[in-house]
């Protein structure tokens, strides 16, 4: 991506303007290993990809409006880098593989019951979602998810992508 | 390319062709489905010899966007039965008019058929993220009684959502309609006499009628006492003269601030204060108080009651609910408190034994008291100067309520529920009061009253 | 335009010019007057779609977008169905099928020459190419200012299937659409005979190519041009350029024709099967469609 | 005694010291049987019959939050 020509600055200053959520000081992202329905997941694994972390819940009715999204998103720019991880809550797996069995996820899906890796991104409301980009720094983050959201979250997406 | 998925990019391929070119294959919609929910039940309450009311009520509510909802609830009420009028019962037959006489010993009640239809409109909409508002407007109409109204109330989420401040006000205009067509004097005689209104003829049956043969039902005065109409039944007599249906109208305000605040984990808990103002007629047109001998105690005659043009009311509420490990608590608490001297606790608990997939057992128990009203008097000396405001409705009485009650519900399809409801409700008062005079000892001055309330319910998602 | 019975094919022939080259409209099964009539509507489609997607003219669509100097665009309906279309093709191809490669072809001249650009204007103009670098959000595109959009390998296929619809809507007889070898049959000639293609060969370019192929209903289009080459040091680098790399696609066929549903269809199978050099070959027996590779 | 009556209740409140509850912790506050009124139709059906038969009247407000989503 060659750095610095004018074209990068236009969008990613357009793009700050239109997305108007709390943005988190650039800061690095707390690195974590968390266990999901097939091994293990680190999040330093991921450098080099653009990661979406969301922090959610069966029994969130927000989150539940998010799935279809999150799958769309990982299928359409999953071969350009783009990795959702979708850290479940539950206090029981049950309740999150009965939930999973009726909204399918394309995804990974990693588990945190005690909330330790929420606490540490300081997760203020279910659900929340933290850009993570090529280099490890959370970019943005945003909490709830409604659908007019979608197409600013999906041009912060291509930004992020892109750089 | 991966060689792998070529198949799959051919038929890729071909939906984006017809999908350029408007033949778009059929695609599965995947935009969420709207939601509309039914929430609906059918009620029938039976007093021991008194009212019975039978009532379907319904929500239903269509989800317009993101926690934007609208919902139309409507209600259709019957109620049948005889209600007290507010004389007491005596050792004597009474007679109130034409063919209408109570028995000795018996408490005298007046006997009615209604139809009530009302229907209210509630429209939920988020303002921001953490403040959501509700606009409303609500109507009733029975026979004799309309009632139009609107409310609107706001509550904002603090503190990541752990506590919620709200306030809420509602603006009631009823028109209050006898069905004799005249609006009652307050607390004045009503005696079998030509100048005075004869007693109430049963609502169904208008006290004057506009017919053509000359057909009068009664002698009828105004307001002042003076002679409007009247004439013999039978042929040609007097031409009628349609007096218009009389009505007075009444407003209610009220208001309330709340507070609802997440304690832990497992415990929610919530306070309101409320405040509500009527102004108006707040008299019941059609209770009676019965004038009673200072020595005998025997009853010597009627006046209509009169209450207050306004009323202040208050009201204190707490809630709490807990999850237990299954269960779950319902408690509230409620202090009301008037300026026409009631003072009211009530006490509130259902608890909810979670029998898992989707069934469940609730109990309820309710304890009710209140004072009697300032006003409040089960009779008048009859001689003795009249107070400013009288009524003998047993609403306004010295009294306690206990209900006890049991829900049973059962999942239906998804996220729907069949219910069924069966609860006791039993009032009690003062029956032998201290002031009661001579022959009033004999009798139970204030009967109370029982009742069993049967309810289904079902509720589903569109 | 001019429109005559052909007795030899004894069918009416409309012909006239249209993006970028001469066209034709055959029909059998309705009579002259109708046919005139669906063929005038078809021309003026095909006119239409070239003059709102023609690099050349001033008051095109495609030149207000590659004018726009990287200010947000908003599109119209149509407009914006063929860039999802390319966006589509874009992501289905890995990004080797991308309608802003068009500025490559201000560094190379396929004259038959062997005249190649240097590496360093490959990599500049590459610094102009890429999908990813615009931001198409429907209905509203960004197009950085010194990037060019182009529908070379969309908008004549478009156009051919636009004007089948239309004969369709307009007439139920049998009509042969082909634009500059671009072609589409809406149905089968009277007595439900099938419709005989010659299919051009490169080495006796202008001559009746030997190749014919029978059709009674479906798109037909051929990637791949004789006349448009650079031949240096014996290798010859055919007109199709790899966006990724900058330079032609090595070891691609001659030509590629290609028989699907559409026009569309078979034009982009057709684009995607020169794009793999090579391995076209492997490519188009895996989609299991009809086409013939020459090399 | 009323101002008192108010004035004691609400700081009350404040003092009993409700631990923070993290948002990942609402998983028992989400479910419907937690709401304040979970089932509106019941409720409005006694409130309708207590008003008609009792002197005191009203006192529930509004439903509260109380839920960690957003």
């Amino acid at each position: 991506m060659p750095i610095g020509s004018r074209y990068t600055l236009f969008l990613t200053a357009l793009l700050y303007v239109a997305v108007s959520q709390t943005a988190l000081a650039v800061d690095k992202a707390r690195d974590f290993v968390l266990p999901t329905d097939s091994g293990k997941i680190e999040l330093s694994q991921l450098k080099g990809k653009v990661v979406y972390l969301d922090f959610w819940a069966s029994w969130c009715p927000p989150c539940r409006k998010s799935f279809p999204w999150l799958n769309e998103m990982q299928q359409r720019y999953g071969q350009e880098g783009f990795a959702v991880v979708a850290v479940n809550m539950d206090k029981s797996h049950d309740l999150a593989s009965a939930f999973l069995r009726k909204f399918p996820a394309d995804f990974t899906v990693a588990y945190d019951p005690s909330g330790n890796v929420a606490e540490k991104y300081q997760v203020q409301g279910m659900p929340s979602s933290f850009f993570i980009d090529r280099n490890g720094r959370i970019r943005e983050s945003h909490m709830g998810f409604r659908e007019e959201d979608t197409s600013q979250l999906e041009d912060t997406l291509q930004s992020l992508l892109m750089q | 390319m991966q060689l792998d998925e070529r198949s799959s990019l051919r038929s890729a391929l071909a939906a984006a062709s017809c999908g350029l070119l408007g033949i778009s294959p059929a695609l599965a919609s995947a935009d969420t489905p709207d939601n509309f929910q039914v929430d609906s039940a059918l009620l029938y309450y039976a007093e021991k010899d008194r009212v019975k009311v039978a009532e379907f009520s319904g929500i239903f509510t269509q989800t317009l966007g993101e926690d934007e909802t609208i919902s139309l609830s409507p209600t259709i009420d019957s109620i049948t039965g005889a209600s007290p009028t507010g004389a007491t019962s005596t050792d004597k037959t009474q007679t109130f008019g034409t063919n209408d006489t109570t028995p000795a010993n018996t408490l005298p009640v007046k006997h009615f058929i209604d139809h009530r239809f009302a229907a209210s409109v509630s429209w939920q909409r988020p303002i921001d993220r953490l403040t959501k508002t509700v606009l409303g407007a609500e109507g009733s109409a029975e026979h004799d009684y309309t009632s139009l109204g609107i409310n609107a109330s706001i509550a904002r989420d603090f503190d990541n959502r752990l506590t919620t401040l709200g306030a809420g006000a509602s603006a009631d205009f009823d028109t209050v309609l006898p069905a004799s067509g005249i609006v009652p004097q307050g607390l004045a005689p009503l005696g079998v006499s030509t100048n005075t209104v004869t007693a109430f003829s049963t609502p169904a049956e208008p006290v004057f009628k506009q017919v053509n043969n000359g057909v009068v039902a009664h002698t009828v005065t105004s307001a002042s006492g003076t002679i409007i109409g009247g004439g013999s039944t039978s042929s040609g007599g007097l031409d009628s003269i349609y007096i218009p249906h009389q009505s007075r109208g009444k407003e209610v305000i009220d208001g309330h601030i709340g507070l609802t605040r997440v304690i832990n984990r497992r415990t929610l808990m919530q306070f309101n204060y409320g405040l509500g103002i009527s102004t108006g007629y707040l008299t019941d047109p059609y209770k009676i108080i019965s004038m009673i001998d200072g020595t005998s105690g025997e009853t010597v005659g009627y006046i209509t009651e009169q209450r207050p043009q306004n009323r202040l009311r208050q009201t204190l509420y707490w809630e709490t609910v807990v999850h237990l490990p299954e269960d779950v608590i319902h408690l509230s608490y409620r202090y009301f408190w008037d300026d026409w001297g009631i003072r009211s606790h009530t006490v509130d608990v259902h608890y909810d034994f979670e029998l898992g997939h989707g069934f469940y057992i609730e109990p309820q128990a309710r304890y009710y008291t209140q004072t009697a009203a300032d006003f409040y008097h089960h009779s008048l000396i009859d001689g003795a100067s009249l107070p400013d405001y009288a009524s003998a409705d047993y609403r306004l009485a010295q009294m306690t309520s206990y209900t006890y009650g049991v829900k049973l519900a059962m999942p239906l399809g998804q996220d729907g529920e069949l219910s069924a409801r069966a609860s006791y409700m039993k009032q009690t008062g003062i029956s032998h009061p201290a002031d009661a005079i001579g022959v009033q000892t004999t009798q139970d001055l204030y009967p109370g009253l029982r009742a069993m309330i049967f309810q289904i319910g079902i509720s589903f998602k569109l | 335009m001019n429109f005559e019975w052909i007795g030899t094919g004894a069918y009416w022939r409309g012909s006239f010019s249209a993006m970028g080259g001469p066209c034709e409209i055959l029909f059998d099964g309705i009579d002259e007057s109708l046919a005139r009539r669906v063929c005038n509507l078809a021309r003026a489609e095909a006119t239409r779609i070239e003059h709102k997607y023609s690099r050349y003219r001033d008051d095109s669509e495609l030149t207000r977008i590659n004018h726009s100097h990287g200010r947000a665009v908003t599109v119209d309906a149509e407009t914006a169905q063929l860039l999802d279309y390319a966006e589509r093709c874009y992501r289905l191809s890995q990004g080797k099928f991308d309608i802003s490669s068009g500025v490559l072809r201000r560094i190379w001249r396929f004259d038959g020459s062997d005249k190649i650009p240097d590496a360093a204007s490959i990599t500049t103009t590459l610094a102009h190419v890429g999908w990813d670098k615009l931001l198409w959000r429907n209905p509203v595109l960004i197009l950085p200012a010194d990037m060019e959009l182009d529908f070379g390998g969309i908008g004549k296929e478009y156009a051919v299937d636009r004007c089948a619809m239309l004969c369709r809507r307009e007439c139920d007889a049998g009509v042969l659409i082909n634009y500059g070898g671009d072609i589409y049959i809406s149905g089968p000639r009277r007595g439900d005979q099938p419709w005989i293609i010659a299919i051009d060969d490169p080495y006796a370019t202008g001559k009746h190519g030997t190749q014919t192929l029978t059709l009674h209903k479906g798109g037909v289009a051929t990637s791949g041009d004789a006349r448009r080459f650079l031949l240096r040091d014996g290798i010859r680098y055919s007109h199709i350029l790899d966006p990724l790399t900058g330079w032609p696609v090595r070891d691609a066929p001659r030509s590629v024709t290609v028989v699907a549903q559409s026009c569309l269809e078979a034009g982009m199978l057709a684009t995607f099967a020169m794009l793999q050099g090579a391995n076209a070959e492997n490519f188009l027996r895996e989609q299991n469609v009809p086409h013939k590779c020459i090399r | 005694m009323r101002a008192l009556f108010i004035s004691v209740m609400i700081p009350m409140l404040m003092l009993s010291g409700c631990s923070t509850v993290k948002p990942w912790d609402r998983d028992l506050l989400a479910q419907k049987k937690m709401q304040l009124v979970p089932a509106p139709l019941d409720n409005a059906l006694d409130e309708h019959i207590f008003f008609s038969k009792e002197a005191a009247s009203g006192g529930q407000g509004l439903g509260g939050g109380g839920c960690g989503c957003n």
